[in-house]
């Protein structure tokens, strides 16, 4: 939310300086990484870099619709969360009891969803004026009530399917990285609507209004429990590299283990862990360069010339609505492939754990303070935030630590830094943003 | 070419647009003067598609064009430029222009990933019209500049430089001239005048330049109080009493030989 | 052998529950600061708490910071995590793959009771699903056949309501609303206002005291939408009475902790050392830090592998009853050779797959002070 | 007639009063945000933690002066602590603009460079709050706590039903009115109002009308100061105080105003009522109210909820999303930028 | 002593300087008018002479004092007015407020001269409830010189006030300014309908890329050929 009709990057920029430099700005990132490794341990480091990866997908999606496109979309969250819900829906493992107990009375509803609609399609059509509109009415309502019938007793007959276990109807049990597609579908297609819906909204209003879409999503997934299990998670969902306990009991793995001189605990954390990341990043790879093609082509130039004047653009001939649309909607699916690759990781989908700080204007964060507009810049930024984000926890207790070591353990002050130190984290990332800010205000791979 | 009949345009109880009739024939310049708050601009509007009008007609051709929106209109030949201008103001000259011709390849996205080749082909075709557009408008040595960063008069001649990217039937202009210095005026002028000869555009102006509008239009629709209130030639027009009473005033003693003297478009044409 | 021992301390100091993960953090140092003082631990080795911020529901951010304590800091176990998602994230993604033992003192889905865990994951809070069937009861005995339900929108209070619902229905009772609120906001008059309309004889509150439990509870007595408020283990703590004062009249609920009787010396224990023992969880997680280091002195080293194997035996008869303010001696006994039945201030009893198996207390509210009138 | 006064009385306990006064609280954040919003020009992320900060120093000032045994019969000292608070909190934002926002104003930065360091400032003050006074609930509120009990009312009225009002919910409606009231009347008819107005329009050309734009920075900044103040005060007064839930305040006080019509005072008033009326009254279940209405021995089967409860925050955003699409600039159209 | 002195003024926005030694002056009772082409760097100079810029060289004097520091509230109080050139009007308020805000800092609110500005714009008193955001281009061209002329300054800095409006007010606003004048307020105006401004001007200044390439009388300019030919758009007449 902010005056933004004013395009992201501004006329008149100062040329890029020394410190702008994408090479070198990723190499200190590297080195970042690289300290961690030596100084924390390696593990974290690659647990850290996997997030990164997946941040910077995230950040992509919605440099696509800010940096892009001008479109300020808060609703960010809500798509990552359908990646995530897509995820469940193609890995997990069906109920077939729950499809026994209520799949006919699912399927029944959306039946009934699509007669109600093709019954409005009808009214609309052949009716005019009053009676058009009555009887839109009417068949929503009468639509409505019939719905409740089917879908009442069937979802609460899935969810009385051994509620503690499972009480939704599962997913397909197929491999998760179809989840990924599927996420990113999903995503799109609710970003569609919502597009063909919001889009003619000006900037903060647009905002608050997918701001509130998100929230409408997740209370959706957090309540209809028939689906996606809601607040009661899905938890060890199936992952599509091999699980570090399997390699620890391999014996051909432990001896290669001992011929290089590792842990076999250590080394599979790391195997997995590479593995993640190399999927991770053919993704990353992958979506960078479509969306640099993208950006340096006519496209791309038409979509800035549409951020920059849309009544021109349109003037022009491009149909600006028709363009934010697909700007918002590839966007989406992004955040929504993301989503699906965070629950991936994470082995589980929680919706209790979508909040808009950490999945909205945390992302919203990186892309600015990469640098709006620059694929490249935001990507960086994904990579940065996410690594200050992690780290600053690691900070603040060490440096708590640090203040209370001369102290008395157990005097009031030293109790009081202990209770500190966790929120010296939010304290050091504001901190860093600020900075950040201050020293490159256009973001730090700034547009072109 | 352009038939209006009794539009209405009402901002609340506004009526900024009030029962508007005109015509603008094929191969016309057209002039449209009038008070400030005549209703020129919001006539414009309408006409290109910012905003549908309260009631009334707009057509193209004998095509009902009423409320299309401005991008399709562009299709259809209808182009306008802003009075204050709309430059893009992030991309540079070249790309200003570049963006404006329909259908390029390269502005479907799977064009632009898996079909270079094409894409490469349209654009050095287009870049070869830009190239000329800025040769003609004397622009060639901004051609990199960002176009936020022109003075006033410059933008406006890009804008008008948009319009020849294209093909287009009919072009409005609203007020290219305001705070552009006036030998500047005097080349748009002339650019007016050869894309009107040489290409057959047909063009709608508003301007309150009277030396200007009787250099290059013929017929003068003068607008006040949201309707029409005379039509015809220029110096037919700027004698007409209601004319000179609501618009023009008697002149200042000190400027009147000035509006005296009688305009030739040949003057400063090269 | 170490002179020192590291053992992580993962809570949502951070985010939704961050008024609760304090005196959590607190409870579990106690037990640390008590075996390290008592010199008896494997010769004299001091143990050291290394926090980390769990975010209660962040999981990738839990799992970077169950990641640096395992193998950054370099703990031999974990206390932690609180919240079931990030706890659950936590065991799959860090400590199974490196084989560290984890112990959470809050996390009670029960989901984790089948969790693939390689003997590594131990709770120290009961599972919902018997709490629920225990508080049905407790209700049912006051004569009570209709109420009201309110849960936090968690996996934890809605696994909890659904066990409570079942039960209690399948008892011959009748909720008349089972509504959720969720945490971390202020204003809960449309949820009372709804629960209101339901009406009943009490209302259930299957929350966090420090949380929307309590502000659905004041919302309800300022209202006069309920007189009788019921709630279970994380609407246990004095808390609300200081919070509500005398407008608080009947209140009674369950808490995990069987074996100890009104003798519980906990309470002591935990005021002599300012430890605010009022909260829901802080019990448990001081139980969970006392077990992971009695564990560890029962193997004889400080490592994961010595927790994991020895933690049943530990917790379980036979052997000598450890209470809490007790540990020094368990110490001894085990160093000796010895068992010992850890009882700690909850009561610790585990079930085969390292869980409490549910025997609870019932608490109510007399003369402004909670106390035990029965254990179930 | 009986039924009728029950049905009002039942009405007014669960959804007219809590919605009136919590719509008051949101209200009252709600123009903070707008006025930042109108005249300096940006989201401001950080409202929701300056709210806790202020509520923070009343807080640490009511301890002090409740240890000094200052009392004020039925009213909550916190109201003594209010002003002293107030300034604390005006102090504190100030040297934020001039440590932090100067710079990026001074550089005429874009609305979403400062968005994002107000997000900067959010984490900050997050932190800090919490470092200073912890997480966890604090109430303050002395005093009697009710004017009338739900019960005492049943006893005086000898309805069925009961009508409970509370000290600090007259006190919020009061207090919110009066800096309403008086908040209006300082923009619309002060020079210093209009000059705020004028600069928010158009700040170069304020500049040339002679307006100092420090000033007016500085008054919008001690405005949005005192007025997260009072809402913090009179929220945790009412309801509790724990920075946690000052900071979730922060979306539904956004959407209140964007519903308004951002940059509007008025539209932050209308739409910190509108949202919490939707929040109450869409959740409520009517069914009493029907029994009371309806004919003798009426009875209604199902709870006549129009949405449950689990959506209550959905639903302040359902109506949020259809008044944008009805008006999309908000209820009383708000700027665009 | 003349009201105005800026010398040598040096600067611009970013590195590169838009005015390279211009020089400007204005006295009392005068009319200056700049003229040059677009770019020139003419509406910069004003920023400059107005504080809203600042200067990498040269003086601007004000009744005899050094004005360089002062920001430019400061140099309204001072006694300076003046109308920008774009986003010259308070959209959101309404016209009546927008003239109010003109008389900000006099202490009477400016009662009387609001009459007299709404005598000169007839127009504008019609709309004076309406907000300035929503008049046509030439109407808000009229508000803001009525802005302007609330303070009733001692140095009236307009840019381009004519650009947008019709012939008819045009002419009664060159016909007010010359009033004003005449009352021993000085006029600086940039106008690129020059040969009217020219008309009416005392001192006139050509400026091209940022330097002052001609300077003289109002008339004189008007009779050069070469100005004619290459800043009033030649000799069409
Ligand atoms: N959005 C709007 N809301 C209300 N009134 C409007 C709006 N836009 C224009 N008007 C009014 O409509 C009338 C016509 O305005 P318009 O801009 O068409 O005039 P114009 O003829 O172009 O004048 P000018 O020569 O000054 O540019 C004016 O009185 C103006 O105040
Ligand atoms: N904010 C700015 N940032 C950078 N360059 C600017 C800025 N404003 C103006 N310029 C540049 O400074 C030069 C002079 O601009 P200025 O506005 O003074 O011209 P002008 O003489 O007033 O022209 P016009 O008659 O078109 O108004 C132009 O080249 C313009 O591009
Ligand atoms: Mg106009
Ligand atoms: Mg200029």
């Amino acid at each position: 939310m902010s005056g933004s009709s004013t395009s992201p990057a501004r006329v008149a920029a100062d040329q890029p300086t020394l410190w702008q430099n994408p090479i070198l700005l990723f190499s200190i990132m590297a080195v970042l990484l690289a300290v961690t490794g030596f100084a924390q341990s390696w593990l974290l480091a690659l647990t850290i870099l996997q997030l990164c990866i997946i941040s910077a997908i995230m950040t992509l999606g919605v440099n696509v619709q800010w940096g892009y496109a001008g479109l300020f979309n808060a609703g960010t969250m809500g798509f990552v969360a359908l990646g995530g819900l897509a995820a469940v829906l193609v890995a997990a493992d069906p109920v077939p009891e729950a499809w026994v107990a209520g799949g006919a009375g699912i399927g029944l509803s959306a039946l009934i969803i699509c007669a109600t609609i093709a019954a409005i399609m009808l009214v609309r059509a052949y009716l005019n004026g009053l009676l058009r509109f009555l009887a839109t009415i009417a068949c929503l309502v009468a639509g409505y009530i019939v719905f409740g019938q089917a879908f009442g007793p069937a979802t609460e007959a899935i969810e009385a399917v051994n509620p503690a276990q499972s009480g939704y109807l599962g997913g397909m049990g197929i491999s998760i990285l179809f989840g990924w597609l599927l996420g990113g579908l999903l995503a799109a297609g609710a970003a569609w609507i919502i597009g063909k819906i919001a889009i003619g909204l000006r900037s903060d209003y647009l905002a608050i209004a997918t701001l509130g879409i998100a929230e409408i999503i997740l209370a959706f997934i957090k309540n209809e429990d028939w689906l996606s299990r809601g607040v009661k998670n899905v938890t060890s969902l199936p992952r599509p590299v091999p699980y570090e306990v399997d390699l620890q009991t391999d014996p051909a793995f432990i001896e290669l283990a001992a011929n290089w001189g590792m842990e076999p605990n250590a080394l599979a954390g790391i195997v997995v862990k590479l593995a993640f990341i190399a999927l991770f990043t053919l993704v990353l790879v992958v979506l960078v360069h479509l969306a640099e093609r993208a950006l340096r082509s006519p496209w791309g130039r038409m979509m800035r010339a549409i951020r920059d004047r849309p009544d021109a653009a349109s003037a022009m001939g491009k149909d600006v609505k028709r363009r934010h649309l697909q700007a918002f909607v590839i966007g989406s699916a992004i955040c929504g492939i993301a989503g699906a690759m965070l629950v991936t990781v994470d082995g589980q989908f929680t919706p209790g754990s979508y909040q808009p700080l950490r999945f909205t204007f945390l992302v919203l964060v990186m892309v600015v303070v990469g640098g709006s507009g620059n694929n490249l810049g935001s990507v960086l930024g994904g990579f940065l935030i996410w690594f200050v984000w992690v780290q600053s926890e690691a900070v603040g207790f060490a440096l708590v630590n640090l203040l209370s070591s001369g102290l008395d353990p157990s005097s009031w002050l030293a109790g009081h830094l202990t209770q500190a130190a966790p929120h010296l984290r939010p304290v050091l990332m504001g901190l860093i943003l600020v900075l950040a800010l201050r020293f490159a205000p256009r973001g730090l791979i700034p547009e072109r | 070419m352009i038939r209006v009949t009794d539009l209405h345009k009402h901002f609340g109880g506004v009526h900024a647009v009030d029962g508007a009739s005109i015509e603008i024939k094929t191969g016309t310049i057209t002039g449209l003067i009038g008070p400030n708050g005549a209703g020129k601009t919001t006539l414009f509007n309408v006409i290109a598609g910012a905003f549908p009008p309260t009631s009334g007609k707009v057509e193209l051709d004998g095509e009902d064009i009423t409320g299309l929106p401005a991008h399709e209109l562009f299709h259809k030949g209808l182009l306008r430029t802003f009075q204050i201008a709309h430059e893009f103001s992030t991309l540079t000259v070249r790309d200003n222009l570049m963006m404006v011709p329909p259908s390029q390849p390269g502005e479907s996205l799977i064009s632009a990933w898996f079909r270079p080749s094409a894409v490469r082909k349209s654009e050095k075709e287009i870049s070869d019209r830009v190239d000329e557009v800025l040769d003609f408008l004397g622009l060639t040595h901004l051609v990199d500049e960002r176009a936020g960063n022109l003075s006033g008069g410059q933008k406006k001649l890009l804008e008008l430089g948009r319009t020849m990217m294209v093909d287009a039937k009919i072009v409005f202009l609203d007020e290219v001239g305001a705070g552009v210095n006036r030998t500047l005026l005097n080349t748009i002028g002339d650019a007016i005048i050869r894309l009107n000869k040489e290409r057959g555009y047909t063009f709608c102006m508003i301007e309150h330049d009277m030396a200007f509008i009787s250099r290059l239009c013929d017929p003068v629709i003068v607008m006040a109080e949201g309707k029409v209130l005379v039509e015809g030639p220029a110096d037919v027009v700027r004698k007409d009493e209601r004319v000179i009473e609501a618009y023009l005033g008697v002149g200042r003693k000190q400027a009147a030989k000035h509006e005296d003297t009688a305009p030739s478009a040949q003057g400063a044409t090269p | 052998m170490d002179d020192e021992v590291k053992l992580g301390i993962i809570l949502g100091f951070s985010g939704p529950i961050e008024s609760l993960t304090p005196d959590m953090a607190d409870g579990a140092e106690l037990a640390m600061s008590e075996i390290s003082d008592s010199g008896n631990f494997l010769g004299g080795t001091t143990v050291s708490s290394v926090r980390a911020d769990s975010t209660c529901i962040d999981a990738a951010a839990a799992t970077a910071a169950a990641e640096r304590l395992i193998s950054a800091e370099g703990v031999a176990a974990i206390m932690g995590a609180d919240c079931s998602g990030v706890t659950t994230a936590i065991i799959n993604n860090a400590t199974v793959p490196q084989g560290i033992v984890n112990i959470s003192p809050s996390a009670t889905s029960p989901a984790l009771t089948d969790i693939e865990d390689n003997g590594l994951f131990f709770r120290t809070a009961p599972s919902d699903a018997r709490q629920g069937i225990v508080l049905a009861e407790v209700v049912m005995d006051r004569g009570i056949d209709e109420v009201a339900v309110t849960f936090t929108n968690n996996d934890y209070g809605q696994g909890f309501a659904d066990a409570f619902v079942s039960a209690f229905e399948g008892m011959g009772g009748t909720v008349t609303l089972s509504a959720p609120h969720e945490d971390g906001r202020g204003d809960y008059s449309a949820e009372v206002g709804a629960l209101a309309a339901a009406g009943g004889d009490a209302l259930v509150v299957l929350g966090y005291v420090d949380q929307g439990g309590l502000g659905v509870i004041r919302s309800s007595i300022d209202t006069g939408a309920f007189d009788t408020f019921v709630g279970g283990d994380g609407m246990f703590g004095t808390s609300l009475v200081d919070n509500l004062g005398a407008d608080l009249e009947s209140w009674y609920g369950t808490v995990p902790g069987s074996a100890v009787g009104d003798d519980n010396p906990w309470p002591a224990v935990a005021d002599a050392a300012g430890v605010n023992h009022e909260g829901p969880f802080v019990g448990q997680s001081y139980d969970a830090a006392a077990l992971i280091l009695l564990a560890m002195q029962a193997g004889g080293e400080a490592t994961s592998e010595a927790a994991a194997a020895n933690m049943l035996a530990v917790a379980n008869a036979p052997g000598e009853q450890i209470q809490a303010g007790e540990l020094a001696r368990g110490l001894e006994i085990l160093a000796a050779g010895g068992e010992i039945d850890y009882v700690g201030a909850t009561g610790v009893e585990f079930s085969d797959v390292g869980e409490p198996d549910g025997v609870f207390n019932e608490f109510e509210l007399i003369d402004g002070s909670l106390d035990t009138v029965r254990t179930r | 007639m009986i039924d009728v006064a029950n049905a009002l009385v039942l009405l007014s306990n669960f959804v007219l009063i809590p919605a009136i006064t919590y719509g008051a609280q949101l209200a009252l954040g709600a123009l903070g945000i707008t006025l930042i919003y109108a005249i300096l020009r940006f989201a401001n992320f950080a409202h929701g933690d300056t709210m806790a900060f202020g509520t923070m120093l009343a807080i640490f000032l009511t301890w002090g002066m409740q240890s000094l045994g200052w009392s004020l019969g039925p009213l909550p000292v916190a109201l003594l602590a209010l002003p002293l608070a107030i300034l604390g909190t005006i102090a504190m934002v100030l040297a934020t603009d001039k440590v932090i926002y100067k710079f990026y104003r001074d550089k005429r930065v874009d609305a979403v460079i400062f968005v994002m360091v107000s997000v900067g400032v959010m984490f900050m003050m997050n932190g800090l709050v919490r470092i200073f006074i912890g997480t966890g609930d604090i109430n303050f509120a002395d005093g009697s706590r009710f004017i009338i009990r739900a019960r005492e009312f049943r006893e005086m009225t000898g309805l069925d039903e009961g009508l409970a009002l509370r000290t600090t919910q007259v006190i919020t409606i009061v207090v919110a009115v009066a800096v309403m009231a008086s908040l209006f009347w300082f923009l619309q008819k002060t020079r210093t109002g209009k000059s705020m107005r004028a600069f928010s329009d158009n700040e170069d050309l304020a500049l040339l009308s002679g307006i100092k734009p420090e000033k007016v920075v500085m008054v919008t900044w001690m405005l949005a100061a005192a007025l997260a103040t009072i809402a913090g005060v009179l929220y945790g007064l009412d309801k509790g105080f724990r920075p946690f839930t000052y900071f979730q305040l922060l979306l539904p006080m956004f959407a209140a105003a964007i519903l308004g019509g951002i940059g509007q005072p008025i539209g932050a008033v209308v739409g910190g009522f509108v949202i919490a009326f939707s929040e109450v009254a869409v959740t409520y279940a009517y069914r009493r109210v029907f029994e009371y209405l309806g004919p003798e021995g009426f009875e209604v089967d199902g709870l006549m909820q129009l949405l449950e409860t689990e959506y209550k925050f959905a639903v302040s955003f359902i109506l949020l999303v259809i008044v944008l699409l009805v008006r999309p600039t908000g209820i009383f159209r708000g700027r665009i930028v | 002593m003349t009201l105005l002195q800026a010398n040598n003024m040096r600067g611009g926005y970013g590195k590169a300087d838009i005015l390279q030694d211009c020089t400007i002056t204005c006295d009392r009772g005068e009319v200056a008018v700049i003229v040059g082409p677009n770019g020139a760097g003419k509406s910069t100079a004003i920023k400059a002479i107005f504080g809203m810029m600042g200067l990498r060289e040269g003086e601007v004097t004000f009744d005899g004092e050094t004005i360089n520091g002062l920001p430019p509230q400061a140099r309204v109080e001072a006694g300076m007015g003046m109308v920008p050139q774009t986003n010259n009007v308070f959209p959101g308020m309404t016209v009546e407020e927008n003239l109010q805000m003109g008389a900000f800092l006099r202490e009477d609110g400016g009662a009387g001269v609001i009459d007299k500005v709404y005598e000169l714009f007839p127009a504008v008193f019609e709309k004076r409830y309406q907000h300035a955001g929503e008049l046509s281009g030439g109407q808000r061209q009229q508000v803001a010189v009525g802005r302007a002329m609330m303070t009733e300054p001692t140095l009236l800095i307009l840019d381009e006030p004519t650009a947008g409006v019709s012939p008819i007010v045009m002419d009664e606003l060159f016909d007010r300014i010359l009033e004003i004048a005449k009352t021993g307020v000085a006029i600086l105006m940039v106008e690129q309908n020059a040969r009217q401004a020219l008309e009416i001007a005392d001192t006139g200044y050509v400026l091209v890329q940022g330097q002052n390439r001609f300077t003289d009388t109002g008339a004189a300019l008007l009779a050069d050929k070469e100005v004619r030919a290459t800043f009033l758009g030649g000799d069409q007449s």
